[in-house]
């Protein structure tokens, strides 16, 4: 449990580092605000809608083989620290998993879900 | 390890996969008849060691005969719903190469679940089947119904794990494993049963109920197969009800068997509504798929009621139940397929009337299918009811005997009100005419299943009671 | 620490995902959280009593809660997509044309 | 000492539960969620599971809460105001929670827990090999757990199917210009027209 | 012998019905005349030779045995039935042979002749019968037959009604005669007429307890008895049917309605004589309701307009005069007057007949007059039926029923001296509706239509025969047989059969009936016939001046004192009432709605219910978990 000290200590210097840049101009700032200049500027007029844009669909098919892949890694983890112990029968075990899911990402190459155009 | 079924047809699934990729033109045929293949090469792996009994994967999975008969007997569902696929001419947003490579990994997902020794490997198994399903349900992507099935049965499907895992935590936190042999040998120690213990059943009992759809869990059912195409609903209301049941005696009887009063009197209860709510809210459907979802939840009431008293003749009634309950549901939603007027899929009770005139013996084998499932007597359906209904009366739970006798004549009428719009209405307009054979003879197969079963029913008994003696002999 | 504690972290959560699914009328994604909420309280519970009980399988069990809950939210997304393309509005309400 | 930090993160886990039902705006409710599940981690770093605390930060954090902003903004969901029909059935959906709780509880402090002996994985020889948590479940989970895992192999490939097949959308057959291909034009290819 | 003449009617009846589609109808009928006529005869041999070898039993064969209750088919071989068959036979076979002429047009003329055939055997089932039971096989079989013939023309609903009304009344004496039976069986024992005579006297006081109630046994029976005949006899209670019962053709009303079944009644109170004379106070009652009936239907019949309505009338006053005489207990005399009554009556039906059949089925006086030159023949009969019917001394009308005033008068006691005044008063009303009669139908000017007028012909010889031998019978018959009945020599033999008061006889009469009261009826009669010449010859324009300024009076005798009206307003309507009840309260809405449509519908409500839970919205599949959940733990925990 004690050598995760040290990186408490890191967590909270990020965290104030970080909350600090962004939050301290507002602090220190002087802060004189009227509804124009709060308002979005788009060249004079009234903006037709708020400021957020579509997604492409195609993004989002990025983001959930992206989970997927990154549940792979989370899995090569623990067979890495304890690659020595676990022998043969882990390592085929891993490969096996490997094969799986690069049949699958083969799959899905050949499928076009990846090519970005 | 190799001869495993699971692994086998897993491994054949890789193959397939990566076939399907180079494939180019009509990939549908091809790849149906390729997993047909593999759906028949892995039956016979099943069927070589129907009598062999071994507990495989450190103790995560067991081998013994009455998960190999429920493996052959998905498989065998499988087999027709691929088969269906190939033969009906289906709509355009359902031939996707990925069709039946789903229908294989669902079906490896469910052969895991029936033979599974472990709450973890029962947990993991159930992902795999059910996210198959979702998919398959919200398969067709233009039809708005078939996404909002979809939704449902996601949103109520997820729910249904959320409490299986938080009641195998419970049982996890008392046991301390969750291997069922630890639980059953926990059980036996204790001489009074942790009430936190029935807890987490309870738990395990509700979210498999969810996935059977028996009463008060059943609202999402209609909905589902309503939307749903009709090929996912025909597999959906087959091939997963026969591996949670699997499931469900699993759990009940090896690991929980002793305490089999208390969850006795909770299946009577979940039996009598089912029964209840699948007879009395078919009476008033227009959409034959609505109706055949609630004729479903009639029929679930019935085999729980045959599950209530855990006796070796009560599970054997079941197996049989189940075996005549998917001749039935295929051969109907067989039908429901070809109902096409004017290229388009139509499921609407009253396109049913005056079938007799334009397609005499369709509509004869669908008259007879009907019968069976009222339950009139030389046919299939009344064989099964028959034995569950002793089985029910000689452990003397007069009351549930009483309400199924009811429930089923209410659910009598709405299957003869279907015959009667069929042979005596005229018909309003027509229906395509049955152009392919092959569906027609898969239609009178199972009519004839249905008829000739009285002939020798000795078949079915002697076969479910080895099975079940199987199972008992594990505890 | 005797379990009495986690196991209420578990069970209001396990509470707090059941209500999130019943009583927003918003949207659905709302309810896809409120799922990953209770799944949450799953993993509590099994870490929880793998602590307790000084056993390996619970955490492990929670691993792969953990795995097939990600998959999970994909294939649950990518329904919402479709469905969002369908009627063009996620709202619970939308979706009762099934019914009857 | 460590009841207290305990007792803090999960109130602080069950605050941010609920505002993340109850908020209206769904980027309010993801970051809630966010929050929540980066508390559990720390939770679980207090019950000595510390891989699963990282995994926990990784995929749940990282993947999945990503995923969610990805909908939230790809849908473009709009502030929704609360229904007129909200207030009607909140009561009753918090007596029917109150009762399940209370349930729940009357079971919980029903019992006193029998500790089982015969536990599978004895942490505590394990430990004194002076092991960390992950090189543990490493340990088991490809030897022991062998099938489970490759299981959940295919459970990820199905999900990359499905989401293929559901989320593709099929607007590969549009005619569009690929900008590596114009790159690739050489001089002689072109036709002069002279 | 006697066994044949019993059963060739049956014979005839099987005949007409058999070769009715092979022979035409006109030799069908004559041939049952044949065969009737042949009964007839066989009759007056047995009657001949009945003096020679006495009464019998004879047994045919064994109908009914079950432990001590034994009934077997027998014919009783003595005077009484001897003499009854006879006469039967005798005028069935006149008005078969009336009624070949007067349904000569008729399709199904027939069947008409094979239903007169059968009716004849039933009643001479019903009087020669040895045993109770087959008499009242007899007394339903004539009941059937005079339901079948009243409504012969059932085209017309009128003749329904009525053959329904008459069967119904019937009914409801024949019940009375059923609960005799029964209690003679509980009292006696035994069925069989003879040996119930011996017995009387050793039960003559035994009483019958009936919920509490200590009732006279013996009374309770003849009671009963009395009742069956009130029904069958149309005595007051129950005599509503018979004027309904003229929708039958003529001959049926002369056979039916004048000489056979209405004497039924009369005939079962004398076979059973013995036994009611046990009772004072049955024979008081049967007194009282005779006078009663004898002078209401003689009242009513004045103010009737349908000839044949008259003729009932006089009919059901003539039988209150049989069961004075019952009542008296002098049944011989009864019998005496009911065999000269079944002659001059059937003589005047029949004479009716004719007159009907000569005007076209012309029916209402009123449209009549002026027949005695065109229909001579006719009218002479009519005048010797009604002279007769009044009792016109020296005609046989005359015989009978002034030997019944004159035994009234003789006996001591006061009501019999009532029922004398009641007689004389009902001498009187005859005198005046039978000459009304006469002198709207023969003396009037004619008040038809010319059409009808001209072709008044006299009814052929066929018709006209029978009217002549019934005339003949009518004169003569009072004469010759009057000491057969009342001469001391033949008391005698009448006592072995029925009660007879020895020393009431021919003589007795003579010496001590003041010359007066002997004379009264005569005197009666003579201004009798001065009033209605008066009232309805000379003055007949001051009739309608007398009928308004008397309307109340008139509309009472002629609506025949409400009793029709009574009873719609009493019986008929309390049973509808009833049924209606049952049927719409009880049937359609108690037994119907809990029954089948009433469940359906209850069931298809809930199915709809049921699918109205499917609301289609997610949270509602969601609360029906939490629900579900909840229950089974709460159920778990607390109640298991």
């Amino acid at each position: 449990m004690n050598e995760y000290i040290p990186i408490l200590i890191f967590l909270i210097f990020a965290f104030l580092l970080s909350f600090g840049a962004f939050f301290f101009s507002i602090f220190v700032g002087k802060k004189s605000s009227y509804a124009e200049k709060n308002s979005t500027y788009e060249c004079g007029f009234e903006p037709f809608d708020d400021s957020r844009g579509r997604f492409e669909v195609k993004f989002y098919l990025v983001a959930i083989l992206f989970i997927i892949f990154d549940l792979e890694i989370i899995f090569l983890f623990p067979w890495a620290v304890a690659f020595s112990e676990i022998g043969l029968f882990g390592f085929l075990s891993m490969m096996f998993f490997l094969f799986v899911l690069t049949i699958g990402f083969v799959y899905e190459w050949m499928k076009g879900a990846l090519d970005w155009s | 390890m190799i001869y495993i079924p699971e692994v086998f047809m897993s491994i054949g699934f890789l193959i397939i996969l990566i076939i399907s990729v180079f494939v180019k033109k009509n990939q549908n045929i091809v790849l149906g008849y390729l997993s047909l293949l593999l759906i028949f090469l892995t039956q016979f792996f099943v069927l070589k060691d129907i009598f062999l009994f071994e507990e495989i994967f450190n103790n995560f999975f067991v081998i013994d005969s009455f998960g190999s008969f429920l493996k052959s007997v998905i498989l065998i569902c499988a087999g027709f719903v691929i088969y269906f696929y190939i033969i009906v001419k289906n709509d355009s947003s359902l031939n996707r190469s990925e069709f039946s490579m789903i229908i294989l990994i669902s079906i490896i997902g469910m052969m895991l679940m029936v033979s599974s020794n472990d709450l973890l490997s029962l947990f993991v198994s159930i992902e795999l089947q059910s996210l198959a399903l979702y998919i398959l349900v919200s398969f067709s992507k233009e039809d708005f119904n078939s996404s909002e099935a979809g939704v449902k049965y996601f949103v109520i499907g997820s729910l249904s794990t959320c409490i299986f895992l938080f009641g195998s935590s419970l049982i996890y936190g008392l046991v301390g494993s969750t291997n069922f042999s630890e639980i059953s040998q926990f059980m036996s120690d204790q001489y009074s049963v942790p009430l936190l213990l029935v807890v987490g059943l309870i738990f395990i009992l509700v979210s498999l109920s969810l996935k059977i759809s028996a009463a008060p869990f059943h609202m999402w059912t209609p909905d589902v197969y309503q939307g749903s195409p009709s090929l996912v609903t025909a597999f959906l209301s087959t091939a997963p009800k026969v591996a949670v049941f699997g499931v469900l005696i699993r759990v009940l009887v090896y690991p929980f068997g002793e305490i089999i009063v208390d969850w006795g009197k909770i299946l009577v209860i979940l039996s009598i509504f089912s029964m209840l709510i699948g007879s009395l809210g078919a009476l008033r459907q227009d959409d034959l798929k609505r109706l055949m979802a609630y004729s479903t939840i009639n029929h679930i009431g019935f085999i729980l009621m045959g599950l209530v008293p855990g006796s070796e003749d009560g599970i054997t009634a079941i197996c049989i139940y189940l075996i005549f309950y998917i001749t039935m549901n295929l051969g109907v939603f067989l039908f429901i397929l070809n109902m096409k007027r004017d290229q388009l899929n139509v499921t609407k009770i009253k396109d049913l009337s005056g079938l007799y005139k334009t397609e005499p013996l369709i509509a004869g084998c669908l008259a007879l299918l009907f019968f069976s499932m009222a339950g009139i007597p030389p046919l299939a359906g009344f064989i099964s009811k028959l034995l569950i209904l002793n089985i029910v009366i000689d452990n003397n739970l007069f009351f549930l005997a009483i309400i199924a006798v009811i429930t089923s004549v209410i659910s009598a009428f709405y299957y003869i009100r279907l015959v009667k719009s069929m042979f005596f209405d005229s018909p309003t307009e027509e229906l395509d005419l049955l152009t392919n054979s092959q569906s027609k003879l898969l239609l009178s197969i199972f009519g004839l299943f249905n008829l000739s079963v009285i002939f020798y029913p000795q078949f079915f008994l002697n076969l479910c009671a080895s099975i079940t003696l199987s199972l008992f002999a594990l505890r | 620490m005797e379990p009495f504690n986690f196991l209420i972290l578990s069970s209001l959560l396990f509470s707090v995902g059941f209500l999130g699914i019943f009583i927003n009328r918003k949207n659905l994604i709302t309810i896809l959280m409120s799922i990953e909420l209770m799944l949450l309280s799953a993993n509590i519970n099994f870490i929880g009593f793998s602590d307790l009980l000084g056993d390996l399988s619970g955490q492990i069990f929670s691993l792969f809660i953990l795995v097939v809950a990600a998959a999970e939210a994909a294939i649950g997304l990518a329904i919402l997509t479709i469905f969002f393309k369908k009627s063009n509005s996620i709202s619970v309400d939308s979706i009762n044309r099934l019914k009857g | 000492m460590t009841i207290y930090f305990f007792y803090f993160f999960s109130f602080l886990i069950i605050s941010s539960s609920i505002l993340v039902i109850s908020s209206n705006n769904a980027v309010h409710s993801v970051l809630y969620l966010i929050f929540t599940f980066f508390n559990s981690a720390i939770l679980f770093l207090l019950m000595n599971a510390e891989f699963l605390a990282m995994t926990i930060v990784i995929v749940y954090v990282g993947a999945i809460a990503v995923l969610f902003l990805f909908v939230v903004m790809m849908l473009n969901i709009t502030e929704s105001e609360i229904k007129e029909g909200f207030l009607k059935y909140f009561p009753f959906g918090l007596i029917l929670i109150a009762i399940f709780i209370s349930e729940l509880f009357l079971v919980f402090n029903f019992q006193n827990f029998p500790i089982p002996e015969n536990v599978k994985i004895n942490v505590n020889e394990a430990m004194l090999t002076e092991s960390s948590n992950t090189k543990l479940i490493g340990l088991f989970l490809y030897t022991d757990y062998f099938i489970i895992f490759q299981i959940s192999g295919f459970i990820l490939l199905l999900a990359m199917i499905g989401a293929i097949v559901l989320a593709q959308s099929d607007e590969r057959k549009l005619k569009s210009t690929s900008s590596i291909n114009q790159k690739k034009v050489r001089k002689k290819d072109i036709i002069k027209l002279n | 012998m006697f066994f044949l003449s019993i059963f060739i009617p049956l014979i005839s009846y099987l005949f007409c019905v058999i070769f009715k589609s092979y022979l035409s109808g006109k030799q069908i009928s004559l041939i049952s005349c044949g065969l009737l006529s042949i009964a007839t005869t066989l009759s007056l041999i047995s009657f001949y030779f009945f003096h020679i070898n006495g009464d019998s039993v004879v047994l045919i064969s064994n109908w009914i045995s079950s432990g001590s209750f034994s009934v077997d088919w027998s014919i009783n071989f003595n005077l009484l039935s001897c003499s009854m068959v006879l006469m039967v036979n005798f005028v069935s076979t006149l008005i078969h042979i009336y009624s070949v002429g007067y349904m000569n047009k008729d399709p199904k003329r027939s069947t008409f002749m094979g239903y007169l055939g059968l009716f004849t055997f039933f009643m001479l089932l019903l009087v020669s019968s040895n045993n109770l039971l087959q008499l009242f096989l007899g007394w339903e079989g004539v009941g059937l037959t005079s339901y079948l013939l009243i409504g012969f023309w059932n085209y017309k609903n009128s003749a329904n009604d009525a053959a329904i009304k008459a069967f119904v009344v019937n009914r409801i004496g024949d019940f009375g005669l059923l609960l005799a039976i029964f209690t003679i069986f509980v009292v006696f024992g035994t069925l069989n007429i003879n040996e119930i005579m011996i017995l009387v006297n050793s039960y003559s006081d035994s009483y019958f307890n009936f919920l509490g109630i200590k009732i006279h046994s013996i009374t309770l029976i003849s009671v009963l008895l009395f009742i069956g005949c009130m029904g069958k006899s149309a005595q007051f209670g129950l005599h509503t049917w018979l004027p309904d019962a003229m929708e039958g053709p003529t001959p049926v009303s002369a056979l039916i309605h004048a000489a056979t079944m209405v004497t039924a009644g009369v005939f079962l109170l004398i076979l059973m004589s013995p036994l009611i004379e046990v009772s004072e106070f049955a024979s008081k009652l049967i007194l009282i309701v005779g006078s009663l009936t004898c002078i209401f239907a003689a009242s009513v019949a004045i103010f009737q307009n349908d000839i044949k309505k008259i003729i009932a009338y006089s009919t059901c006053s003539q039988l209150g005069y049989m069961f004075m005489a019952v009542g008296a207990s002098a049944y011989s005399l009864a019998y005496f007057h009911l065999i000269s009554h079944a002659f001059f009556k059937a003589l005047l039906f029949l004479g009716a007949g004719s007159v009907i059949h000569s005007m076209s089925d012309e029916q209402n006086i009123k449209n009549m007059g002026g027949l005695y030159n065109k229909i001579p023949l006719t009218y002479l009969t009519m005048i010797i039926g009604s002279l007769s019917l009044i009792g016109v001394p020296f005609f046989s009308g005359y015989f009978s029923k002034d030997l019944i005033l004159e035994t009234l008068f003789l006996r001591d006691s006061e009501l019999s001296s009532y029922a004398f005044l009641t007689g004389l008063l009902a001498v009187l009303f005859t005198t005046l509706y039978s000459l009304r009669l006469i002198i709207y139908v023969f003396h009037r000017k004619s008040m038809a239509d010319e059409k009808v007028v001209a072709h008044i012909h006299e009814s052929p010889f066929i018709m006209t025969f029978p009217l002549i031998v019934l005339s003949i019978f009518a004169i003569f018959f009072g004469m010759f047989s009057n000491s057969y009945f009342i001469g001391s020599d033949y008391l005698s033999v009448w006592s072995e059969i029925i009660f007879v008061d020895k020393s009431f006889n021919e003589n007795f009469i003579y010496e001590n009936m003041p010359i007066f009261y002997k004379k009264l009826p005569l005197i009666i009669i003579i201004c009798g016939i001065i009033i209605s010449y008066l009232i309805y010859f000379s003055f007949d324009k001051f009739l309608p001046v007398i009928k308004n300024r008397l309307r109340i009076v008139h509309n009472f005798f002629k609506n025949k004192w409400y009793i029709d009206e009574i009873y719609k307003k009493t019986f008929v309507f309390l049973a509808f009432y009833l049924g209606k009840g049952f049927w719409k309260s009880v049937d359609r809405d108690l037994i119907d709605n809990l029954g089948p449509n009433g469940m359906s519908k209850f069931v298809s409500s809930i199915g709809l219910i049921v699918s109205k839970m499917q609301s289609g919205y997610l949270y509602h599949y969601v609360l029906s978990i939490i629900i579900g959940l909840t229950l089974l733990i709460s159920l778990y925990t607390y109640i298991f």
